[in-house]
């Protein structure tokens, strides 16, 4: 399998976007597909401090459900990395 | 039934009354509503206006799945959320929630149920705007032990 | 703060909502409203109308007792109870809680706690009127097992 | 003792008040100035069937307070009697 399987958009949300400093961004579908490293790979390339958030640190969306990082990834998916959320 | 509504517009609570308790009438013995209002002051520090980041589509799901989860424990007439995003005056209404049914016991219920899991399940994020800075609000530890006791 | 009314005129929510909203502004977090509405049928027989007796003054006080023991539980900002007396027509609002409170806990337990009690202990006598004749309505094991909870 | 004591007003609500026909009545303050003599003469004489009524049958109320019958009357007390309320 190589990179060339396609990307994948991901999106950032509050303060994890504002430390990020964009709210969406391509990346490559990673050679073992799995949502995990590709939420890997965009965190450290993009330096965001998970220890900086409180409890859970960030949550992950797949397709705009929430889900376990063990996921697959296919071309065209939308990734959302966000914070604990503080609604209501 | 059940209805969500994500707007940017202030809550025009009286209208969204009216047609709810019309759309229930002589059915329902019982609405209970509540409203969530941006305090003018949070521990002393003055709030100018609240920010909520909202994630088109995932919000409004998230907002349904919590007031499906409420139809499937009580029996209810009706439902309403309506949660406004963007920027937010203080001593504005952020979020309101109707609930109608024949008993009162299961709108309080419901109602409680559905305003407890909005803090802790609903897709937004908050911000709150100081005339010297603004700062994300942390989610509360308080707030996930009331949506645990539902359990 | 704490305001009670008895009338026989039906109760403007809308405005009463409205005023109240206004005084707790910039305090108040939530605020939770009740609202009884008579249901046009009750156990599959139609119902008219309601007729609501009161002992003017006895039944006043019955509700004041009730709000001041909410206040004596929770920090509560403003309460106003409304109660309709006299013929009610069916699909109209009997009666009306409204609490405010920095926090919804205090507001959903006080707004359930005094409705709860006003069916217990206010002094007023329910008649249901139909086309062939009325009946006074019995008082429900179940609201004074709701009321008992509470101790 | 004797009755020129003075007189107390008596009155009924709900289906008590329909069941003895009138709403309010006046009523001498019995010999032993206690509520529950002077409660129990009115129930008597007004006839009406206290079984009738669910559970505590009926409440008494003596100057706009619940009350104890063996409260002790004076002239112009207030005394109502009525079924168990059904507000709300």
């Amino acid at each position: 399998m190589s990179s060339t399987e396609g990307l994948v958009k991901v999106l950032f949300f509050g303060a994890i976007r504002e430390a990020v400093g964009v709210g969406e961004v391509a990346v490559e579908i990673p050679a073992d597909r799995s949502l995990r490293t590709a939420v890997a790979m965009v965190m450290q390339e993009y330096g965001v401090k998970l220890t900086q958030y409180h409890r859970e640190s960030y949550v992950v969306a797949l397709n705009k459900q929430i889900c376990k990082n063990d996921a697959l990834l296919e071309a065209n998916d939308e990734i959302a990395i966000f914070p604990p959320v503080t609604g209501g | 039934m059940s209805l969500v509504r994500i707007q940017t517009e202030p809550i025009a609570f009286i209208e969204e009354w009216t047609e709810f308790l019309r759309r229930i009438e002589g059915k329902g013995g019982a609405v209970v509503s509540f409203s969530g209002i941006v305090r003018e002051f949070n521990q002393d520090s003055k709030v100018e206006e609240l920010y909520l980041e909202h994630y088109p589509e995932m919000t409004e799901q998230s907002i349904h799945q919590i007031i499906d989860k409420a139809h499937e424990k009580w029996e209810l007439l009706d439902t309403l959320v309506i949660h406004r995003v963007g920027l937010i005056k203080s001593r504005e209404q952020i979020v309101v929630v109707l609930v109608g049914a024949e008993h009162r016991a299961e709108a309080f219920s419901a109602c409680e149920f559905i305003i407890d899991f909005l803090k802790t399940d609903t897709i937004l994020w908050k911000k709150e705007i100081h005339h010297d800075g603004s700062s994300w609000i942390e989610s509360l530890d308080t707030d996930y032990q009331r949506s645990k006791h539902w359990e």
